[in-house]
């Protein structure tokens, strides 16, 4: 897997591109259309002083371009503004949410990936047959759901009805508080286990189970149907066919071969995925207010909190960029034909 | 075995066949209900959410309601009837929004290229940076909730996708003998843009979009379901589920059915794409296919 | 063909694994673990899942909030921090407004001069602030001041006070400038706590997560968003009183405000025992709920009601006659059996049952063919041809549904409204450009008040006063009716009767001339665990959402 | 004859299962190959030689269906053996396109070994690259170490087309099948393989069955050449019989179609029509509707392949009458 | 019947190519640096007579389909003119390129691709005619359907669409439009390589008896030397973007020259000659055009090779009138 400096210079190029692309759209978007950010800044009492105050405060008395420049300089230097709802600093914030929505996003896509492609595979080699007529009818059903909307469903069935699974929050507090559970990591199931801490463990996965498998339902079946389709047209291509005919045996030809050249299109599916994934947890999060990334810009996003909005866009949309070289890299790892 | 296994292979073609069949029955099913919905729903004034009725509060389904009423005593049957509408409209708007921004892009970039070429090309790729969807629930909580918002915010979000296509499919269709041919036969540029490059380099762009018209109203829900979308009374599926949401404990039947609406209706879609062509979901495919630099 | 020989071991294990997986999934999750709870527990069916651990638990009650909390410093804090607030910091006074009496806090007794302009405050004690410093009158003072200076949220109570002096270390005078009942503002819900004079005292300090309070509950974790953690605070002086009423034996030792973002899920975590109050279930299940014998549910009158603000500027709702036309257009009993479930009183003027200064006289009738016959009157017998924007707040289900009925009603008198969803800030934003230009503000807006300190003025002044240019949103100006309200505000802390004459007289204006429909005055419903004793005194309509953990006995 | 021929295939008929239908590609064809031998199947787009070629390798597509027939190699009967599951080790295939025959994502050395390691049931990795630098070196690859940790795309097609034979001569196969194996490649290269497989065939002793659709080719490597059209054998002969002396109007006309270097036309035969449906093809000769030569009975009965002379059979009305 | 073979008399030159050169630059990294050239074509110079059949013969990666598209103006040529009745046509625009289009028409290998595949026959041939020809509709219906007879395509084909069609109709729609507007040269980039023998067969014969009607020059490409036998007048042969050898077609044919030429024409199974040849096998594979062999190209696969051949790069030796080659084994000293 030959990395050239070329292409890392390339990649950081890009990145910052993004970065100051994403920036710059979301900075129009968000200072040009609300008429006045300062009334929002200095709140429902403010006097005319205070909102002058505030003017002076967010740099709304300069020009548009100085603004950003302004902008732009604090956030290299680390400093994403102060959310105006929680009054406190957006980067802060924004770090502590986003690792449970990892959490979460992890755990679907372990789920999704581990049992998607193999379902995939199943599908695709059992052509012809009822399986793969199921798994069709399965996947499509399952790309084509509505997540929030599948969320509430579970939702009503295992946490009402049965009454089997939590459906709401990341951890009971009263565990946390009579087993004095610390926050390491931030993510909740490795924290427990670090600390030996059973209870914790157990409660959070219960916690995880519903929004985890709410969430993997679209990259799940987007993996599945991603492998079968790939899988399908890989095993009808001549350099299959042609193992075929030299008489290896079928699992090398499957395992080895086939599934090799079917991972480059489903690999680089993960990485888009990733992006519808991400506004999936927006909403799983809201439906069982996950304290993660989804809900904080819901929440700030209903309540035009404009520097919150925007560190969280910028945050998604690096990960996306950062998910997305790793897909090439991946990719460049699999396929020698792709230099990087 | 070989009878067998002949039999399997047609049982699987006819299934495919079935369900190409009902994907195309949906389709247009939700076509017709959404053209006709204003004129059919039992009780239009529930539909459009212009009364209520106290009395008739969240009634289970009935032969009267078969999907039950809601918090407000209205037929939840004719709100999501009459919802089909105003995903019609929403998709429609929202696909033929992002045709005509992204379609003049993609061929101009993709025709002429060189340096307006590239520079077009490196907006679009700013704007697919972006996470999808990203973009356009910034945008539509900045513009405000309503229904035009709404469609305009997700086009926004949504162009950069068909001019990437647009401009790949003029790209692959410009390097064609046919086209060599119409420079051979004499064709000014602007004719062998008319004639040649634009029909066979929109015609995928076109199906591609029609097809996605289940995702925008599935993505168009998604924002209602947040807060971002269109605004009440409307009837449209992912407000409707919102709605539903607040007395689920309560009232099953409220946030179900229209939810089941959407699932239904990009099922349909979503079939419909397999059967045109073997593919996932086709959002992630072509991408996965501009990606790897594959052409369809 | 020859695809089965190896596709069918795969199945299988595929299967087999899938099985394992989902065998020791279910084990995990839904296994309940050994039963080691203590037999007095009534735990819930899911929560006899976890144990605690036999060790002496602490008793943690976890109560969830709506929305998240604001800022956490008590001199500029207006908004929903207040939920914490009145456990980690204390006032002088508390006031309870449905026995009409005052319960002593930090002031042992205090007394009034007959012209109301000088009162006496004599402190308790044996007071110690959270970080150890002695309460002394100098931070009563000192607090008061810095609340004043900062001139942010709620400081405008303190704005008859001429000065604050210093008589001894636990006594301290107050000289007014005008006539004005200090017992209430010194009770008020926001901008009167007393906080320690040794601390930092910056608004970034506070928003630490630090406090300076002297209440029962120490602040332990400060995390708006998501939680709020508070720990007795073994040292208070309420806990050492034989019998106070603001104390219990067997107050919670941990008390978390979780903030759970809407109703349902706030039913279902509370059903469940996930959490130990709610603060807002979804109001059609309260009737299942109450038959629940796991759980207790309060209901109280609350101090909060809903406006609908006309605005009076702006054609053709500057003429009355179509403003008393809506007023008789809208259903109230509807809207409150729809919005409500029947749990809110219909109003009767601004100022909300049960208060002092609430008068039933000023309802007004639903009658369409009455409404319909001042619209012809005002000149519009067909009905306006203008779409009226109405606006509320996103999210509030209450709000949404009155709006709807609203909208619904007034179609039937040929009035078109668009209604129009909008965040708060946004709206208000919207609303304030009213003063500037009534014509780009809005046409109705759906408005709660709720009273920073318990008075008819705060409603009255707020609401409907030309000064008051942050909240009077129907842009209402009437110099008669600021007159009277103006000399009834002097009058409340020494003559209460004249006082609620003028009160009287003022709501009558508002009644004849319409500048705000008021629609209902909320009753609150809080949902508790059966364990948790004592919860309906626990709840205070002049304290709105929150739950004076002190008080509580649970049993748990 | 009097020996066992090397493979045998009687009576064989696949079809292709399609929506609506199915392709009967290949109807009824019986030959044999000798050891020895290279035995050349020519005829044109659709005629089934492929198919044919894939099913004695067992490398049909999965719509494939075969209907009838028996492919015996060395006394066994294949079908019966891949139903079983059985390895065939003595049979392999080349095929047209190298670039497209190599994936892409692994190392030439990779497949070989691979190949090797499943055929030869060797373990040791040094002895398995021994084993592919030597086919490497028999196919005159040069440089073979490097060629041995190439990946296809960074090898031409020349030398790739010979990498995939090095591969199909690993086994130590009895016979390799050649199907188009120098289509894609340029006319140099093509004779630089032809050759090279000639070579072999005389080194090895290994009998072939080529595909292809020149004559040319055909005659220059085959023993004999076996003629099909739409899905049947139309003539078999060996190669200097069939080019002197073709007797099916098919092969004639197919002759005098090929424009010649050495000799000067004025004007080259074709065959007028198209090629047949296969979906549905003629009931008689599935020649009949294009042949210049067509009787009646050409259009009802449907002639079979009969000895014309010694080592010469021909499908055609036109002999059978004659002969009886 | 008379031969297409015009004899050994001068003929009247329609095209003259001088001195040809297309480089391609190879660019690269972030910022497109240009980092070597592809030379496709390399200093190429001969001529095509009024009513001539020239074929241009290599194999892949020779260049022959460059120069192609250089005298049919897909690409400008890097160097060198391009004559066409005298006039340098290279640079040319508007009215001037029209004239030109009108007068130099093309076949390309693929008929399926070449023909544009949303438009049916009768649009497909009359599309040139209809921009050309200020006809009415009529006229152009009639115009049409005898250009269709010609190819041998009857009324039945007019409404369809390339896909209904097979690879031998389809080429013929493609020989329809090209001869459409009666052009003086066609150029024929492998017009059979797609095709099927029988169907080849009849292609070519159509292309012969067209010529013989309306007295066309043709520029057939091909790698096929078989083809080139049957129609061509003259042949140049070309290796990585250079002549090697250029003269009648029965010189060629029957005395080659150059040992490229030599080892080509021998590498071509005839099944007719079989036994009687001796072949030579070219060994390796051709270099890349990037960084071709300095001095003659051929050199580093020349069975022939000398010293010279890698130093200096050979002269054009006139062997005979009209037959020249570029070698040294040939070359006057």
């Amino acid at each position: 897997m030959p990395i050239s400096k070329e292409y890392v210079a390339k990649r950081l190029i890009l990145l910052m591109l993004v970065v100051i692309g994403v920036l710059f759209i979301t900075f129009i978007i968000t200072r040009i259309i609300p008429a006045r950010p300062e009334l929002l800044w200095a709140g429902p009492h403010a006097t005319i002083e205070q909102i002058q105050k505030a003017r002076e405060q967010l740099n709304l008395d300069k020009p548009i371009l100085i603004q950003f420049i302004l902008y732009l300089h604090g956030f290299f230097q680390g400093d994403w503004g102060i959310s105006w709802r929680t009054r406190s600093p957006v980067l802060i914030d924004v770090l502590s949410s986003l690792t449970a929505t990892l959490e979460l996003i992890i755990i679907a896509f372990t789920i999704a990936f581990i049992i998607g492609v193999p379902f995939g595979v199943l599908a695709a080699i059992k052509k012809y047959t009822w399986i793969d007529d199921v798994a069709r009818i399965v996947t499509v059903i399952g790309a084509s759901m509505p997540v929030f909307w599948l969320a509430l469903i579970v939702q009503l069935i295992f946490g009402t009805w049965l009454g089997i699974l939590p459906s709401a929050k990341r951890v009971d507090e009263w565990v946390v508080i009579v087993t004095g559970f610390k926050q390491i990591t931030g993510f909740y199931l490795i924290d427990s286990i670090l600390q030996g801490n059973h209870m914790v463990f157990i409660d959070s996965l219960r916690h995880i189970v519903l929004p985890a498998l709410v969430l993997a339902s679209y990259p799940f079946c987007l993996s599945a149907r991603m492998t079968r389709a790939v899988m399908m047209e890989v095993s009808t291509e001549p350099h299959v066919r042609s193992l075929i005919a030299w008489g290896l045996p079928q699992r090398t030809i499957l395992f080895k071969y086939s599934l090799r050249n079917t991972l480059v299109p489903v690999i680089a599916s993960i990485g888009l995925s990733f992006g519808y994934t991400i506004i999936g947890a927006f909403m799983v999060e809201l439906v069982f207010v996950w304290p993660g990334i989804g809900y904080y810009a819901a929440m700030s996003l209903l309540s035009f909190d404009y520097p919150a909005v925007i560190g969280c866009v910028l945050i998604v949309a690096i990960f996306y960029c950062v998910i997305n070289t790793l897909v090439d890299i991946i990719h460049s790892a699999i396929d020698p034909r792709v230099k990087l | 075995m070989i009878r067998f296994k002949e039999q399997r292979i047609i049982l699987s073609l006819i299934v495919k066949k079935r369900l190409s069949l009902i994907s195309l029955l949906i389709v247009l099913s939700f076509i017709v209900f959404g053209v006709s919905g204003p004129f059919i729903v039992p009780y239009p004034e529930d539909a459009w959410g212009l009364t209520y009725n106290v009395e008739k509060r969240f009634q289970p389904p009935s032969v009267e309601h078969p999907f039950g009423t809601d918090a407000l005593g209205r037929d939840v049957f004719s709100r999501v009837l009459l919802g089909s509408s105003f995903s019609l409209i929403i998709a429609i708007g929202v696909i033929g929004l992002a045709l005509a921004i992204g379609i003049p892009v993609g061929v101009v970039a993709g025709y002429y290229g060189g340096r307006i070429g590239t520079i077009l090309m490196r907006i679009t790729d700013m704007f697919l940076a972006f996470p999808p969807l990203l973009l356009a629930i910034v945008l539509a909580a900045t513009l405000g909730r309503g229904l035009l918002n709404l469609i305009v915010a997700l086009a926004i979000s949504w162009w950069p996708w068909y001019s990437r296509l647009v401009y790949v499919q003029t790209n692959t269709v410009k390097n064609m003998p046919y086209i060599d041919s119409a420079k051979i036969a004499g064709l000014p540029s602007y004719k062998i843009m008319t004639k040649h490059v634009i029909p066979n380099a929109l015609t995928p762009t076109l199906v591609q979009a029609a097809l996605d018209m289940g995702s925008a109203i599935l993505e168009a829900a998604g924002l209602s379901f947040i807060g971002v979308g269109v605004k009440p009374p409307t009837p449209e599926w992912g407000l409707l589920v919102s709605e539903g949401w607040q007395s689920i404990n309560y009232a099953w039947w409220i946030a179900f059915f229209p939810g089941l609406a959407i699932l239904i209706t990009v099922v349909g879609f979503n079939l419909l794409a397999d059967a045109l062509r073997e593919s996932a979901d086709p959002r992630i495919r072509r991408t996965v296919l501009m990606r790897l630099g594959i052409k369809q | 063909m020859n695809s089965n020989a190896l596709s069918r071991p795969l199945l299988v294990g595929v299967i087999v694994v899938v099985v394992i997986a989902i065998a020791v999934g279910l084990y995990f999750i839904l296994a309940p673990a050994p039963p080691t709870t203590t037999p007095t527990t009534t735990t819930p069916p899911s929560a006899t899942i976890i144990t605690p651990p036999t060790t002496p638990a602490k008793k943690v009650v976890v109560y969830a909030s709506l929305s998240e909390m604001t800022t956490a410093d008590p001199s500029t804090e207006f908004s929903n921090s207040i939920l914490w607030l009145c456990l980690v910091y204390e006032p002088l006074l508390w006031y309870n407004p449905l026995e009409n009496k005052f319960i002593p806090a930090l002031a042992e007794k205090w007394e009034a001069s007959e012209d109301g302009l000088v009162w006496t405050f004599y402190l308790r004690k044996d007071v110690v602030f959270h970080d150890g410093t002695p309460f002394k009158a100098e931070a009563v003072k000192s607090s008061i001041e810095r609340t004043i200076e900062l001139g942010q949220g709620a400081a405008f109570i303190w704005d008859p006070v001429d000065r604050i002096e210093v008589i001894d270390d636990h006594t301290v005078m107050f000289i007014l400038k005008y006539p004005a009942p200090l017992d209430s503002i010194a009770a008020s819900s926001y901008g009167a706590w007393i906080f320690s004079p040794n601390t930092e005292n910056t608004p970034e300090w506070f928003n630490q997560g630090n406090d300076a309070g002297s209440g029962p509950y120490k602040l332990v974790k400060w995390d708006p968003e998501n939680e709020v953690i508070l720990e007795k605070f073994e040292e208070w002086w309420g806990w050492k009183l034989a019998s106070y009423e603001m104390a219990s034996g067997k107050a919670p030792d941990v008390f978390i405000v979780k903030i759970v973002k809407d109703a349902v899920t706030q039913e279902r975590l509370v059903v469940s025992g996930d959490v130990d109050i709610a603060m807002y279930v979804p109001l059609e299940d309260v009737d299942r709920l109450k038959a629940d014998p796991n759980l207790h549910v309060t209901i109280k009158p609350s101090f909060q009601n809903l406006l609908l603000l006309i605005n009076t500027k702006k054609s053709p709702l500057d003429n009355v006659l179509v403003r008393r036309a809506i007023a008789h257009a809208i259903p109230y009993e509807d809207i409150v059996k729809v919005a409500r479930s029947g749990l809110a009183n219909i109003a009767s003027g601004p100022v909300p049952t049960g208060m002092f200064g609430h008068f039933d006289d000023f309802r007004y009738k639903y009658d369409l063919d009455e409404a319909r016959r001042l619209l012809a009157e005002a000149g519009y017998p067909a009905g306006i041809d203008k779409t009226l924007v109405l606006v509320y707040t996103a999210g509030d289900v209450y709000e949404q549904r009155t709006s709807e009925l609203i909208a619904a009603s007034l179609s039937k008198i040929g009035i078109k409204i668009d209604i129009r969803p909008m965040s708060w800030e946004e709206q208000w934003a919207l609303a304030q450009s009213g003063w500037e230009d009534p014509n780009k503000a809005q046409d109705l807006f759906i408005f709660y008040w709720w009273p920073t300190y318990i008075t008819p003025f705060d409603f009255l002044y707020n609401m409907f006063h030309s000064d008051s240019k942050s909240f009077n949103l129907c842009y209402y100006e009437n110099s008669e009716f600021e007159k009277l309200i103006e000399e009834a505000i002097t009058l409340e802390g020494t003559d209460e009767k004249k006082a609620l004459e003028l009160y009287y007289q003022a709501q009558k204006i508002l009644y004849e001339d319409v500048p705000a429909v008021p629609l209902w005055d909320m009753i609150d419903v809080r949902v508790g665990r059966a364990y948790i004793g004592n919860l309906d005194n626990a709840v205070n309509p002049a304290y709105p959402t929150v739950i004076f953990a002190q008080v509580l006995n649970v049993e748990k | 004859m009097n020996r066992q021929p090397l493979l045998q295939i009687e009576d064989l008929s696949i079809d292709y299962i399609i929506v609506g239908g199915s392709i009967k590609a290949v109807r009824n064809v019986s030959f044999s190959i000798n050891e020895g031998e290279v035995v050349c199947l020519v005829g044109e787009s659709g005629s089934g030689k492929s198919t044919i070629g894939l099913a004695v390798a067992g490398a049909l597509p999965e719509n494939a269906i075969i209907r009838s027939g028996k492919i015996i190699f060395q006394g066994k009967d294949l079908l019966y053996e891949k139903s079983k599951n059985k390895k065939i080790d003595n049979v392999m295939i080349v095929f047209q396109d190298p670039a497209a025959t190599l994936n892409p994502l692994f190392t030439v050395g990779e497949v070989i070994s691979d190949v090797i390691r499943s055929h030869l049931q060797i373990r040791d990795k040094g002895e398995i690259r021994e084993k592919a630098l030597e086919v490497f070196r028999m196919v005159e690859l040069p440089d073979p170490d490097r060629i041995f940790n190439s990946y296809p795309h960074e090898l031409s097609g020349g030398m790739l087309q010979r990498v995939v034979i090095a591969i199909s001569l690993s086994t130590n196969p009895k016979m390799l099948i050649a199907d188009e194996p120098t289509t894609m490649l340029d006319v140099t290269l093509q004779a630089q393989i032809l050759d090279l497989l000639l070579n072999l065939k005389k080194k090895l002793g290994l009998s072939m069955l080529f595909i292809t659709h020149n004559l040319g080719v055909a005659s220059e490597i085959g023993d004999r050449i076996i003629v099909m059209y739409g899905g049947e054998i139309v003539e078999e002969a060996s190669s200097k019989d069939l080019i002197n002396n073709p007797l099916h109007p098919y092969t004639k006309s197919l002759m005098e179609c090929i424009p010649r270097t050495h000799i000067k036309h004025s004007r080259l035969k074709h065959i007028p029509g198209t090629v047949p449906d296969l979906r549905n093809p003629l009931k008689g000769c599935i020649f009949s509707d294009r042949c210049s030569e067509v009787m009646d009975i050409c259009r009802v009965v449907k002639p079979l392949l009969k000895e014309y002379s010694k080592n010469h059979k021909v499908a055609c009305h036109l002999y059978s009458e004659e002969e009886k | 019947m008379p031969s297409l073979l015009g004899g050994g008399e001068m003929k009247t030159e329609l095209m003259k190519i001088k001195d040809l050169k297309k480089y391609f630059p190879i660019k690269t990294g972030l910022f497109g640096k240009i980092v070597g050239y592809v030379k496709a074509v390399d200093h190429v110079t001969f001529h095509i007579g009024l009513g001539e059949v020239v074929s241009l013969v290599g194999e892949s990666g020779s260049g022959k389909t460059t120069i192609a598209k250089c005298l049919l103006l897909l690409e400008r040529p890097t160097y060198g003119q391009i004559l066409f009745n005298g006039y340098d046509i290279t640079q040319i625009r508007g009215k001037r390129l029209k004239d030109y289009r009108r007068n130099v028409q093309a076949v390309f290998q693929n008929p399926f691709l070449s023909l544009d595949p949303r438009m049916n026959v009768y649009d497909i041939v009359s599309e040139p005619v209809q921009y050309h020809m200020k006809l009415s509709k009529k006229e152009l219906y009639e115009y049409t359907s005898r250009l269709l007879e010609m190819v041998g395509l009857d009324q039945s084909f007019q409404a369809k669409f390339p896909h209904e069609l097979s690879g031998g109709q389809a080429q013929r729609v493609a020989i329809a439009r090209a001869i459409s507007l009666n052009p003086k040269l066609v150029v024929l980039d492998e017009p059979t390589s797609a095709l099927d023998v029988s169907i080849q067969a009849q292609i070519l014969n159509l292309l012969a008896e067209l010529k013989e009607k309306m007295n066309f020059s043709y520029l057939l490409i091909t790698h096929d030397l078989s083809i080139v036998r049957y129609i061509s007048d003259r042949v140049i042969v070309i290796y990585l973007g250079k002549i090697m050898e250029e003269g009648p077609s029965e010189y060629i044919f029957s005395e080659p020259l150059h040992p490229y030429t030599q080892i080509l024409l021998s590498s071509i199974p005839d099944p007719f000659t079989q036994e009687v040849r001796e072949k030579t096998i070219l060994r390796g594979e051709p270099p890349s055009p990037v960084n071709p062999p300095r001095a003659c190209r051929f050199h580093t696969r020349c069975p022939y090779v000398m010293d010279i051949c890698k130093e200096e790069d050979p002269a054009e030796t006139d062997y005979r009138a009209e037959h020249k080659v570029f070698c040294w084994l040939y070359a006057k000293k």
